[in-house]
């Protein structure tokens, strides 16, 4: 499974980015310069961006509360994410959103804040998208812990019901907040619980960004060729804590070193190292444009106008005076 | 031009006349193309399956499915079997529904309309014959509809699959089932949210009703005329907008407020309204406002307890003349 | 997989008492004495008193709303279900329940309004008796349709993940209200979906009592030795429309028919026959007995005392003054 | 003998202490091992993985597991992370959990305890943010509670998990992450539900306020001190049942209520009070009732959105000032 130079190039610049912008947020909230809450998606960038990676502008994107990788993946920009994140008036979302982003013009249409319930969501975009003969596919991006939220089940139950285009992407990291995944699965895979549905599905490995695009690539047209869902899991590791006030004791060492080695950003520069599509020049180059890119974003976030008095009564209803 | 119709035949006319309006316009829920209480009866017939679609029992998802293609550019009409069940999808109508249009800074409206059947006094016990429109007063975002007629019925449906805001729309068994009828226009109307009625022109006390209980109140006001006592009763028609200005200028009129409702006391729209008077309007107030409403139990299926749990026209007539 | 003869014996009288006392529910709601809803289970007796009846007294039965099959086989007796539906103050919930049937002595502890809100219920019971180290099963029984609700997913899930001593009897009568259950599923089956939680299953014919007796007794005995818990999935068919305002047109004849020809009542009279346990006399004598007890039941019920307005308020907390 | 703990701290006492004295009680919820606020710290270690469980995510279903588990024989407490997640459980809790001792005709009790966390003020926006104590109010069969400091805190809920009844307990953030800390006794102690406490006495102004907001009307005293305005102000504690003797005896001496919430205002607490206020002791009111709440809009991420949204001490001022 192999993808064009150009291509992989790409991939890995929104991964040096996506983890950019996370430890550039991971330094705000050290320096207590802000105060938004973090979850970051260190080690899991191959998944984030493979997945996104090969939608069209026209699909739709539903993406998880763990970093920026499938936002950045899906288009949107380190700017409009700052913005947003820092509450500002020019935010995507108004500042209103902050850390739920949603993008409409990459058709993002938002991140909910009880977990699993835009699992419906997916299947309603899908649902009208097909209804008006569109080939737009729908994906879902969703941890594991998710899964076992109860929207989950008859979600899926409809999209296959209904042969729908969408795509379940399970990102498998071994965690549910404060656990790892055996304190919440009876089984060692999620995937499984797609053949219940009658629902294709893969289980494939989650470091490796040419697996993660390709397969994810293969579930999208199936979906897009008017198949019905997919489910794909791909298995990976948090290396971040939960949250910045994870204490994180419960991690094991040995379970960051064994993932450690196996960095998705690493593997994929040695990968376009060995190809000779990358030299350590331009890797440098590479990474201080990317930083130069969140810091001025940042940059620019902070000093961004805040909204007022008068925007905390906006956009509750179309007409204003309803309130 | 007026015709005579069913509340029944007024729900069904107005998805049916919206349908044929914007191809955007569809109907899901548990057994929409037969339809459990007859709203959507016939629908699949004009309609197709594809867009009268029937769903699994999984009322939470099912919402979110309506969201999603709202989101997508549907206007979905969703039925809620019984307002019961719409407890089971809480976090879709109140953590996202009604605040997708804020929190992605206008970005995303979420278009549609929940239909759901509200009411007791069919023996159904505890878990459907529930009154909980009033379980969605603290949320915001939100328009709440509940019609007492059919002409408010057929007009304010089509004005809530119009609205760019979420609906939720509540019928009452007793209307829908009861073959309530009425008059409407022949052509085509709409109704605005937030316009109350004045069902009967009175001048001694204020009483407000709503769904099924305007008939209540009605029959209340004509008991109390034998007494010379003469009562306004307004149907405020949605809950949310709520006309204030229809409801409190007749408050200066009589000085008196007795508020009605099926669903419980504590925190219901009567407290809502109390509260208004006793706030903004207090200075109108020349008696204690009276609430009417169901008391803090559930709901029994024994016939005798249920006709006991619920409010009525006698429960409303010793209102009226508590405030006298 | 036969049984002995007493216990087939006492099956058989169990179906035909569950018949009469819907027949007669029907017949009543026909001659306008009652208002109260129904939901028969015709033609589905040999799942619901085969499902109930390997279980023991101290075990726990979840039932659903259709017809009054597990509950006589858990032990309700004929009377006591007639002055709860008539909301008789001497009811087994004071009149206060009606069709949601309670019966704390046969350890049911009551029917959900929300189809699938106590499939948790199951779960949690099943985890009390394991917290307490008492051999007590948790049998859920479930028709096909309600478990495409929410909350079978993460039930089943915890059920499995904690090894619990419960059975999922899942009774696939092919209808969920007025839709064939292929309006609803996407599969033929319910039962694959306990693979994805590592979960055993059977399918099996639901016509047969020896068939979903010795089925559940395996399942039973399963859960009670530790090994965690176990769904079954019978296949009958809904002779009964879904409630009495049905319209019905939706049933095709020739499905009626052809399950109409394996009526589990006939089939079990036909095989005590067949092994000379039950003369044509004696079924006679059986048939009148059961009648006579339903009969008694209801007139028992009619006039029984009506509770009064002191009991709309008793009972909403321990201590009354509280509300 | 009294001793000084935190707010935190009294939680997790409590149930320590009540585990330790009754073999039936448990804890469960998602992460409760660790404790993602801090509440169940620690159980794990004293009492084992088999008392102290971690749960899938999976609001409603967790709730229906703590209720199956109490009809046989369990007494669990629940914790469900945020308040804003009880809305996946509405199904759980209002159509059944509290209605379930009365269908079942007082056959099945279900002693449970739910433990959530409510408040803004941590950046977390509009889902992880609210104050939706009032979204049960129309529930029967619940008790509500909300303590405000550390010493009813552990008091009540020691309460809470030895009630036959099912009992939410509110635990706002600023309380458990704020380090609140206060004087409890050394013993073993209890406090009956339905007993407010007047934590300031005032002559002018009743004002009522419970959870955090009760520090924000404390302050809200002081400034009004200095201009010789002297409110009382009562926290009610348990929000079902509610004290209405203190409250409505303090309203005979002011003349004035004023109520305060974190939460938004239509149907919520302060519109049953204001009611009430209106309805039985409508003879008592000098003044149009106040009510402070959070406005009818979802919460914003933005801080500055989040500080103008909130009620606080200013807004209680202004309150108290136009009842005078
Ligand atoms: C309904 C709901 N319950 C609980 C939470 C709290 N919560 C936030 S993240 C998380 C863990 C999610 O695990 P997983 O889906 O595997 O995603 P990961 O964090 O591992 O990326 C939890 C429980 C929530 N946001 N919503
Ligand atoms: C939450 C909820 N949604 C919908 C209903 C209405 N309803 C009652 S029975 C039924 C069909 C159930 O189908 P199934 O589980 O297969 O049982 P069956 O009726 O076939 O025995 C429905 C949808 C309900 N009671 N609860
Ligand atoms: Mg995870
Ligand atoms: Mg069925």
């Amino acid at each position: 499974m192999s993808l064009e130079n150009e291509k992989l190039l790409e991939l890995y610049r929104k991964m040096l980015l996506v983890r950019a912008i996370e430890q550039t947020h991971g330094k705000l909230l050290q320096e207590g310069k802000i105060q938004l809450m973090s979850h970051f998606g260190t080690g899991q960038e191959a998944v984030a961006i493979g997945v996104a990676g090969p939608l069209r502008q026209e699909d739709i994107l539903f993406g998880t509360h763990r970093g920026v990788g499938e936002y950045i993946g899906k288009g949107m920009t380190a700017k409009d994410i700052w913005l947003e994140y820092l509450g500002k008036k020019t935010g995507l979302c108004k500042g209103k959103g902050t850390l739920h982003l949603c993008d409409r013009k990459v058709n993002i249409p938002g991140l909910v804040s009880s977990l699993g319930s835009d699992f419906s969501y997916a299947v309603g975009t899908a649902l009208s998208a097909k209804m008006s003969k569109t080939d737009q596919v729908t994906l879902y991006f969703v941890g594991e812990g998710t899964c076992n939220q109860a929207d989950a089940h008859p979600s899926m139950c409809m999209a296959a019901l209904w042969k729908l285009p969408v795509v379940f992407a399970v990102c498998t990291n071994q965690f549910c907040e404060f656990a790892y995944m055996d304190e919440h699965y009876p089984t060692e895979d999620v995937a499984i619980r797609a053949a219940g549905y009658g629902m294709p599905y893969d289980i494939v490995d989650g470091q490796d960004i040419e697996t993660t695009y390709k397969v994810t690539e293969k579930a999208i047209e199936h979906a897009r060729n008017g198949k019905g869902p997919y489910l794909v899991e791909y298995k990976t590791f948090r290396m971040a804590l939960h949250h910045s006030g994870d204490p994180g004791e419960y991690v094991k060492s040995e379970d960051l070193e064994k993932w450690g080695k196996r960095d998705p950003i690493d593997l994929c520069q040695k990968k376009l190292q060995d190809r000779g599509i990358l030299t350590g020049e331009r890797d440098q180059e590479l990474r201080k444009a990317v930083q130069t890119e969140v810091d001025s974003a940042v940059e620019e976030a902070f000093s961004g106008p805040d909204p007022t008095v008068d925007d905390l009564f906006e956009d509750v209803y179309a007409q204003k005076e309803v309130i | 031009m007026a015709k005579t119709i069913s509340f029944l035949q007024a729900i069904n006319e107005a998805m049916a006349e919206e349908m044929r309006r914007d191809s955007s316009v569809f109907v899901l829920g548990e057994d929409v193309r037969i339809g459990p209480f007859g709203q959507t009866a016939g629908l699949v017939k004009e309609f197709g399956e594809e867009r009268v679609l029937n769903t699994p029992i999984a009322e939470n998802a099912i919402t979110g499915v309506a969201m999603g293609a709202a989101m997508n550019g549907g206007r979905p009409v969703l039925e809620l079997m019984f307002c019961d069940f719409t407890m089971l999808a809480m976090d879709q109508i109140c953590n996202h529904l009604g605040q997708w249009r804020y929190i992605t800074g206008n970005q995303y409206a979420v278009p549609i309309t929940i239909r759901t059947a509200v009411g007791a006094g069919f023996r159904m016990a505890y878990g459907h014959s529930q009154c909980l429109e009033s379980q969605l007063l603290q949320a915001p975002g939100l328009i709440l509809v509940e019609p007492s007629t059919p002409h408010d019925a057929k007009g304010l449906l089509k004005s809530a699959i119009r609205s760019d805001d979420p609906v939720v729309f509540f019928e009452h068994k007793k209307l829908i089932l009861g073959g309530v009828e009425g008059e409407a226009p022949e052509e085509e109307y709409t109704i605005p949210f937030g316009e109350a009625v004045i069902r009967k022109e009175g001048k001694d006390v204020t009483v407000v009703a709503f769904g099924f209980m305007v008939y209540e109140a009605l029959n209340a006001a004509q008991e109390l005329a034998q007494e010379d006592i003469d009562i306004e009763v307004i149907d405020p028609r949605t809950i949310v907008p709520l006309d204030q200005d229809t409801i409190f200028e007749s408050v200066e009129k009589t000085g008196r407020l007795v508020t009605v409702e099926e669903g419980r006391i504590r925190g219901g729209l009567g407290a809502e309204m109390a509260a208004l008077a006793c706030g903004d309007y207090f200075s109108l107030l020349k008696a204690p406002v009276q609430r009417i409403a169901a008391p803090m139990v559930p709901i029994p299926g024994s016939p005798v307890l249920e006709d006991l749990y619920l409010p009525n026209k006698d429960s409303i007539v010793r209102a009226v003349k508590r405030t006298l």
